[in-house]
């Protein structure tokens, strides 16, 4: 428990934000969205290790935290460098538009 | 550890050649400290001292020294079949620094001793591959490729993360001797842990390309420039893997291995998929992207039999040394002829030196004898059947072998066929000794498995 | 303070994770990325309330910081650039968005019916409870993490140098 | 104790130095290493009689620790007799190759007799795999740049071959992981033949499969054999008579020395299926050779057939069955280089592989009708030929086993005197004649007439290599049925 709130709860709770980034990420073809489900995800693990982080009484978990933030938003970074240069050549950004390598 | 740093320092050497204006002698820099780094993991191997520096969280054993060079060889290989690609790009110095950031990342991943390190690396790996694969300017593939290896890469983190954050809830802490030690006091394992470990591993299956986590590969594989799909698939991968293999080795063992199953139906789906996928392949990118994911699932064969570990060790060490080997040499053919393989019929009569290489480390890939990836094949069956994995598993993964024969041997005798027309001019003395070095060593380690193969003794 | 049987803070922690996962689904469910952006924020501010009601103070200020005011201005950014503010984006097959809803909810499934039963077992350990400011951060930051922390610089600038190579022109291109 | 070790050596040096010279050399050094081969043979035949300990005739050193490998090697009775095989049809093919192929071809064939004599000399199971995979290798490049063959019919050979290699490995690994020497596993040959004896009969079953499967490809037994017709007639001459003279063997060595030493329990309860399907193999492959036109096509079938007899031989497990399926392989292996040879000139000097267009040619070339006739007549297995010798003693042993099977497999030498006998009619006699100009030239008829002194000579006096067979035969039978 964490100030009287069940650490199920703060589970559930990034499990479900998580999930919705993660059906994002399949579902939508607008690519700008697709970082920002992603972001979603990662800020559901962030959410989660310091639910931890506080449960055990460890700041090494908030810690990770910094490093999930830098990681995210280098990744971020160089992913909306690539899709404007796509969008330079396309003049699109649509999921669609990426499927000249076919499976 | 003196490696690393002096990785890093020449990448940030690299980044200041702009500045300085000695772009010209940044190769012959890379190279030579490229070299450096080797001295100092040899004599490191010479002298060595158990110490963790940085509060534990990297540390360079014997294994991790042996790894580490085999990266660091494979990058100064590496190098030269950049300098020799038709690509549009010179070897530019973001180029170089990007990579050596990403050999860096490679070397946190064999080193890791805390999830944070493994992390990191990861990602310091991954992220300067995102930028070089879509890093082709005038080709939408690349962009494509780069697009894509970002999304599933950075999918493929958020799983990690995940993973990461649960076995931290566990074990409290990031350590991983601590998440071992936590592991094995406990019983029954609470099961969000199980499931922090199952996506852990999960998250590696991305990484390195297994099946059903691996249909990103083929696509970024072909969609990137030629060098750096070289480079992806073999330094990349290998590295992913080692870090795969380390967190199985050491955290994720006995007497927990309730995930041992789940990567073995892995194992043995991506056996049959790449296998069956790469048969009606019309480019070797492609090619060698689903050939690259049967001979993950070799490695990863490692992984679920590792009993002995010194013979597993020494397994992964001769199966990735002979993989990396193998591909580098065929990427160095593939980034002077194209990748079309019906370019390739009659290649022997224009080439009969880059055919000779090519073949060899075709040969390789097959695991014929008596090339290095004859005797990594070998250590593998070994390995499962001396384990207690089904013998089923063995006779899949023989089959696959088979298999993926056929496709290799057509392949040469594709390069061997005689062509109608006569070949053009004179025989080309395309100076390709980047191949032939590759297949030279190839052969040794064949003929000496030892060296390889037996560097750890049980 | 009681209010139906629940504490404050089980009250606060209930209006910010519905807040959350509601502007959560709208991020996802939006059709305008401009509107995705800013319930993106929005579910942003509901996680740095989550991070007080942890008492990690400083976590949620960086947390602002970071997501709310830099990757988020950068997202923005980008979609003005791009003059992506209309409902133009075409939508996905119905078949392809019932997989991806069937997967997610399996997912989600799995993840939380493995999740429901673990909080007994999970041990308690006794430290200080002021881990959350700064002054205990930068200690182990510092101290224990500093490799970790040298290292990210070592990334943030491979993703600066890899941004600035896919961003600048091709200097050849003109002269061919 | 280097005499093994000499063994393997001369073959590969002179694939080396062939190599490494100007091509001006190739014809003077293939003579010269030809000659080699069978002096150093003659040499260690004799010096083999006079070893006084075994340890003269073994070679050993560490390989693989690691995996418990070495590079082992014994010059049992048995590897002699294949030896003997070896030599003496490997320079017989490095003689008759025509002089303008490349040197590289020459290079090629002397590493394969390097990889047929390591696999005869192996006593080492990995070794033995090692050499048995090297050996497909040059006869496959052999054929993929310097022949006709289609690149389906190569990559049929390849994969089909490479199938039973991998099983094999499976079976021998299997074996391997159940030796345990001080605590170690290895690949030693006593290690491996104690731990398989010591399997139960379950496991010998499928170390018996799993094994004969790679046995079974290569000699090619029914209904494994679809690899081979195309593959013999598209190969160019040396390269079906490697495939053919001494390739085919590397079956029977392995069915001998390894397969039964290995699982002899398994034996009795296999005979039977594999005796029926090597006799169907036989009637198979007769009847098809009685309806073909073309020679070369009409010679494998026909090796196809003499393989089933030796086979047939060999699953007698009867002591006199066992030694005929030796004697026959040596004879078997003279014969078809024989008719190869006869085939090399028919197409090359005559124009025609084909028997109809053939004809006459006795009326022009009347020592070449003699020669041809007493290799055909060694084929028949006529009496004072080696195969009558060697085919007595399998249908001896056979009987013993199963008198049906026997007066079943003897159909093979009436079919077989069909088509034989058929085939040399419509090429040497009659009116219609081929070619007239066409010259023979004088290497082929020296080799001929060497083929057929050899195939006489054995039959007249076999005491050579009989010795060595009934020595072999009698120690296996012994590890066979114990107590005889």
């Amino acid at each position: 428990m964490i100030n009287g709130i069940s650490i199920n709860l703060y589970l559930l709770l990034s499990a479900v934000l998580f999930c919705i980034g993660a059906i994002g990420v399949m579902a939508r073809r607008n690519t700008i969205i697709l970082f920002m489900c992603i972001e979603l995800m990662l800020n559901a693990v962030n959410l989660l290790l310091v639910a931890f982080s506080c449960l055990h009484k460890d700041a090494t978990g908030q810690v990770f935290v910094f490093f999930v933030m830098a990681v995210a938003a280098s990744e971020v970074a160089v992913g909306l460098a690539i899709l404007s240069m796509i969008y330079r050549k396309k003049r699109s950004i649509d999921t669609a538009l990426l499927q000249n390598l076919k499976h | 550890m003196i490696a690393l740093f002096i990785i890093i320092g020449n990448g940030l050497l690299a980044l200041l050649a702009e500045i300085f204006k000695f772009q010209k002698f940044i190769f012959n820099i890379t190279f030579v400290l490229l070299l450096a780094a080797l001295a100092s993991n040899y004599w490191a191997w010479q002298h060595p001292q158990a110490f963790a520096p940085f509060s534990n969280m990297i540390c360079f054993n014997m294994l991790e020294l042996v790894l580490s060079s085999l990266l660091i060889a494979a990058t100064i290989l590496w190098l030269f079949i950049q300098r020799a690609s038709h690509n549009h790009q010179t070897f530019g110095t973001d180029l170089s620094s990007l990579i050596l950031f990403a050999l860096a990342g490679g070397l946190l991943l064999t080193a890791f001793q805390n999830l944070t390190t493994l992390f990191i690396g990861v990602e310091l790996l991954s992220i300067p591959l995102y930028v070089l694969a879509a890093s082709h300017k005038n080709s939408a593939d690349s962009h494509e490729a780069g697009f894509k290896y970002l999304i599933l890469g950075a999918f493929a983190s958020a799983l990690l993360l995940f993973g990461i954050a649960l076995l931290y809830g566990g074990a409290a802490s990031f350590d991983i001797n601590a998440i071992q030690a936590y592991l094995n006091a406990q019983a029954n394992l609470p099961a969000f842990v199980k499931m922090g470990m199952l996506l852990l591993l999960i998250a590696f299956c991305f990484k390195v390309a297994i099946a059903p986590f691996h249909f990103w590969s083929p696509d970024v594989y072909e969609g990137a420039p030629m060098a750096i799909t070289a480079f992806m698939s073999t330094v990349a991968k290998t590295a992913s893997f080692y870090a795969f293999f380390k967190i199985t080795m050491v955290c994720f063992n006995a007497p927990h291995t309730f995930w041992i199953s789940m990567l073995m139906a892995f194992a043995v789906l991506s056996l049959i998929l790449a296998n069956t996928s790469a048969l009606g392949q019309k480019h070797l990118k492609r090619l060698f992207a689903y050939s690259g994911i049967s001979h993950s699932a070799f490695l990863l064969l490692i992984i679920i039999a590792q009993q002995k570990q010194a013979l597993s060790v020494n397994a992964l060490i001769m199966y990735t040394a002979s993989y990396m080997l193998s591909g580098l040499g065929a990427f160095a053919i593939l980034v002077k002829h194209g990748d079309v393989i019906s370019d390739y019929a009659g290649f022997a009569k224009r080439n009969p030196t880059s055919a000779f290489s090519f073949s060899v480390c075709l040969l390789s890939m097959a695991g014929i004898p008596i090339t290095a990836g004859f005797f990594s094949k070998y250590m593998v069956f070994v390995l499962l059947l001396s384990s207690s994995v089904s013998i089923w598993v063995s006779v899949i993964a023989i089959v696959a072998a088979l298999i993926g024969i056929y496709y290799y041997i057509r392949l040469i005798t594709q390069l061997y066929s005689k062509t109608a027309e006569e070949p053009q001019g004179p025989i080309q003395t395309d100076n390709n000794w980047i191949a032939l070095l590759c297949a030279i060593a190839l052969l040794v380690i064949g003929f000496f498995p030892q060296s390889l193969g037996g560097i750890f003794t049980f | 303070m009681n209010l139906l049987g629940y504490s404050l803070h089980q009250w606060v922690f209930g209006v910010l994770s519905f807040i959350t996962i509601v502007f959560a689904l709208m991020v996802v469910f939006s059709r305008n990325p401009v509107n995705s952006v800013l319930y993106l924020v929005l579910t942003f501010f509901g996680i740095a309330g989550h991070y007080l009601l942890l008492n990690a103070q400083f976590l949620a200020i960086v947390h602002i910081a970071v997501y709310a005011g830099a990757i988020m201005v950068l997202f923005l950014f980008v979609i003005m650039l791009m003059n992506l503010n209309a409902d133009d984006e075409p939508q996905k097959t119905m078949s392809s968005k019932i997989i991806a809803g069937v997967l997610g909810g399996l997912l989600l499934f799995v993840i939380v019916g493995v999740l429901r039963q673990t909080a007994q077992i999970l041990p308690q350990t006794q430290g200080a409870a002021d881990i959350g400011l700064v002054k205990t951060l930068g200690m182990v930051l510092f101290n224990e993490f500093l490799f970790p922390f040298e290292i990210i610089s070592i990334l943030l600038l491979a993703a600066l140098v890899g941004a600035i190579m896919i961003g600048k022109r091709e200097t050849t291109e003109s002269k061919l | 104790m280097m005499i093994p070790l000499l063994l393997l050596c001369i073959p590969l040096a002179s694939a080396i130095v062939i190599w490494s010279f100007p091509a001006a050399f190739t014809g003077i050094f293939s003579k010269l290493f030809a000659g080699t081969q069978i002096i150093s043979l003659l040499v260690i035949y004799v010096l083999h009689f006079y070893a006084s300990t075994t340890t003269e005739l073994q070679y050993d050193m560490m390989w693989f620790n690691a995996m418990g490998l070495h590079v082992s090697l014994l010059l049992s009775p048995l590897s002699m007799l294949f030896i003997i095989l070896t030599s003496l049809v490997g320079s017989i093919i490095v003689l008759s190759i025509p002089a303008t192929t490349s040197k590289h071809v020459y290079a090629l064939v002397f590493f394969m007799l390097f990889a047929l004599q390591g696999v005869f000399l192996a006593q080492d199971g990995l070794l033995f795999y090692i050499f048995w995979e090297l050996a497909l290798l040059p006869i496959y490049f052999i054929g993929l740049v310097w022949s006709d063959a289609t690149r389906a019919t190569l990559l049929k050979f390849f994969v089909y071959t490479v199938l039973g290699s991998l099983s094999m490995l499976l079976g021998l690994i299997y074996v391997y992981l159940h030796t345990d020497v001080a605590g170690a596993h290895a690949w030693n040959y006593n290690a491996m033949i104690q731990a398989a004896q010591a399997l139960q009969p379950q496991q010998q079953y499928f170390v018996f499969w799993s094994i004969f499967l790679a046995f079974a490809i290569k000699l090619p037994l029914f209904p494994f054999h679809s690899w081979q017709p195309a593959t013999y007639v598209e190969m160019p001459y040396y390269g079906t008579m490697l495939l053919s003279g001494i390739m085919l063997k590397m079956g029977v060595f392995g069915i001998i020395h390894w397969l039964f030493a290995m699982v002899p329990a398994a034996i009795p309860s296999v005979q039977q299926p594999v005796l029926i399907l090597a006799l169907i193999g036989i009637l198979y492959a007769s009847i098809i050779a009685i309806q073909q036109r073309d020679y070369k096509r009409l010679i494998a079938y026909a090796s196809m057939a003499h393989v089933g007899v030796i086979v047939c031989g060999l699953f007698s497990a009867h002591v006199q069955g066992i030694q005929g399926a030796l004697f026959q392989s040596v004879s078997h292996g003279l014969t078809v280089v024989g008719l190869l040879l006869v085939c090399d000139i028919l197409e090359h000097r005559f124009g025609s592989q084909t028997i109809s267009n053939l004809g006459g040619i006795r009326n022009t070339h009347p020592w070449f009708a003699v020669l041809f006739l007493c290799i055909t007549m060694g084929a028949v297995a006529l009496p004072l030929t080696s195969s009558f010798i060697g085919e007595f003693l399998i249908f001896n042993g056979l009987f013993s086993y199963s008198p049906l099977i026997m007066g079943l497999a003897g159909i093979s030498v009436i079919l077989g005197a069909v088509y034989m006998l058929r085939s040399y009619q419509g090429i040497m006699l009659g009116q219609h004649t081929a070619n007239t100009t066409a010259t023979i030239p004088k290497g082929h008829y020296i080799l001929l007439t060497v083929v057929m002194a050899l195939i006489i000579l054995l039959g007249l006096f076999p005491k050579p290599i009989n010795d060595l067979a009934a020595s072999a035969a009698t120690t296996l039978v012994h590890t066979l049925k114990p107590g005889i």
